[in-house]
């Protein structure tokens, strides 16, 4: 795994969306992802942070919940439809969970805390979910 | 034997402190929903001493993806398990 | 073994409800008696009849009023808890001039001391937090 | 300037409702525009008609209208965040065969989109989470 | 302050109600102060025990919200009409908060992580808040 | 400039060490919330080079008694200086 402190240029877009929920913990991080989904629809350059727990959205493995609660896997794999194809997480949360970025859902480039802050200055909005 | 649950992520929360320390060494711990991250192995530290006694909810860890991930030393069991689990403990202590 | 459960999650916003339901029928399963859910806090949006959650989600409220109808579960929700989250009968919608009501049968809007009762009678009462 | 907020907290379970009224309240009074408030999340539970809390608390809804009559502020909830909790309008409640409905006036549904539009087209998109 | 581990036989009772949240922070603190006051109203005996954020609802001084929120004091103040005078708060949570058992707005006993597990072994029936 | 705020208890949450790991040498944090407890002195240790970026809204310190007990590194503001603050500021990110 290779972790970024340097953000390159084709970083910058226009909505950041931090992920910090875990799935099948509420929906917060359905409602997160709903939003990038949409500013996507809408024609906007969307990256995506995960971090915190955030970053369990990312293992591999997962499954329906004991109540047939889907979870967020399959809105995962709509973010390439939808042209989101910059996704970081946050290098410390993933060491936190034994998460390796080479083995994860989706391709992310996995970031510390320089990159995290990097990241948060080369896009002109922020939503934190 | 107090059976305590928790159920938040200690990446998020503190709360798992204030659990331990309610505890004494007859006590169980059951870790379910966003707590089952507690069971990855970079997470073992924040449960010294509790083997034996820690346990989690496997649904919550299967549809996290975390079942083989899970620590050896924590004890991986079912909904009648927690229920079980419920009727030795003569109360149970719910930590959020 | 006499069972109750306070549930202090709404549904979807947190995990809490999904648990405390497979909680609750596995408590059943293994023979025991759930004398009763008791709807606190946040909890009390499980009675909400307005939800119209999409038809991929779990329906939580249907799993709660088959709990009632299969068992005999009291589905118990606070009053005071409920009527400033919006959730309310039509008996309290009447006496505080609202045109409308939230509630669905067969929960029943009931005072706190409802679930002090429950935590003395029964042998066990469960808490899922939110 | 150009201001609009997001709140993603209910009233009276959170503080984030109160801190985004007073929030909402200073934007204007130190002559900034306040565009519009974004309700999301649990946040779609400022918009609750049949909300009915103790007269000894803060009225929140009542601060939301008054921005809107005097300040002209949208007051937009996301449907399909406030669907699933419950908070519905009479159009929504005759499409999903509701009895009743929940959607205070003046809020009113609205898709996600009017959120990316607020944060793209405001200057400043202030959250307030729970 | 003195910090108590073992707590003296008069702390049995019949509900401990752990109080964890803080005051104007919504209202969880506010409906387990409820639940104690209810339990009260109807015979029970009860003990309270204020522990992480919950030991600022015992701060000197507060006041009201700046939206008129009256907080948790004035239901605090009726704990003693209630007969619920067996108030406890964790020392390291206080200490956390440069609070001393011996300035707050009610009567507590600080009492260590032995303390609070003597407290949960001495009551039937335990509800946290 | 960045303005963060922070909305949460560190003694529950550990939530800031995010907001921590986000921000630059320039960029401020605002504890709102039960993020006010995190300006008693003794969790000054968890603002560690913040000094002259870190603020605290007042009210939300008022109505929990803690303008008194406010560590002096922290500077208190008014409703309106957090306005003015997102003013200055080029966006606005929030930890809660």
């Amino acid at each position: 795994m290779t972790v970024t402190t340097s953000v390159d240029e084709g970083a910058a877009g226009e909505l950041l969306v931090i992920l910090r929920h875990g799935p099948h913990s509420g929906i917060a991080l359905k409602e997160g992802l709903d939003a990038a989904l949409v500013a996507a629809a809408f024609g906007r350059r969307v990256s995506l942070l995960f971090m915190g727990s955030g970053v369990a959205a990312l293992m591999p493995g997962q499954g329906k919940g004991p109540l047939d609660q889907k979870g967020t896997l399959p809105t995962l794999d709509m973010l390439e439809m939808y042209d989101i194809d910059r996704c970081y997480a946050d290098s410390a949360s993933l060491e936190a969970l034994d998460m390796s970025a080479d083995a994860l859902v989706i391709d992310v480039t996995a970031v510390d805390s320089g990159g995290v802050a990097q990241l948060m200055a080369c896009h002109s909005l922020v939503m934190t979910f | 034997m107090i059976l305590h649950t928790l159920n938040r992520s200690p990446l998020d929360s503190s709360v798992y402190l204030q659990a331990l320390a309610a505890m004494t060494e007859a006590d169980c711990l059951l870790l379910i929903e966003d707590g089952v991250l507690g069971c990855l192995p970079a997470q073992a530290g924040r449960w010294p001493q509790l083997t034996g006694r820690l346990f989690a909810l496997r649904e919550d860890l299967a549809s996290r993806g975390l079942v083989d991930a899970c620590s050896d030393s924590i004890t991986v069991i079912d909904i009648q398990e927690f229920v079980a689990l419920t009727e030795q403990a003569t109360k149970v202590v719910s930590w959020y | 073994m006499r069972y109750a459960i306070l549930l202090l999650g709404a549904p979807y916003s947190s995990q809490a409800a999904h648990s405390a339901l497979r909680f609750a029928q596995a408590v059943i399963a293994r023979g025991h008696r759930l004398e009763a859910v008791f709807f606190y806090a946040d909890g009390v949006h499980n009675a909400a009849s307005l939800a119209t959650p999409p038809q991929d989600e779990p329906q939580i409220v249907d799993g709660w009023v088959d709990l009632q109808r299969d068992h005999d579960v009291r589905l118990e929700v606070c009053i005071a808890a409920a009527l400033r989250r919006g959730i309310i009968d039509a008996a309290e919608a009447a006496r505080h001039g609202k045109d409308g009501h939230s509630l669905a049968p067969p929960f029943t809007l009931t005072g706190l001391g409802q679930l002090i009762d429950l935590g003395v009678d029964c042998d066990r009462l469960i808490t899922f937090g939110a």
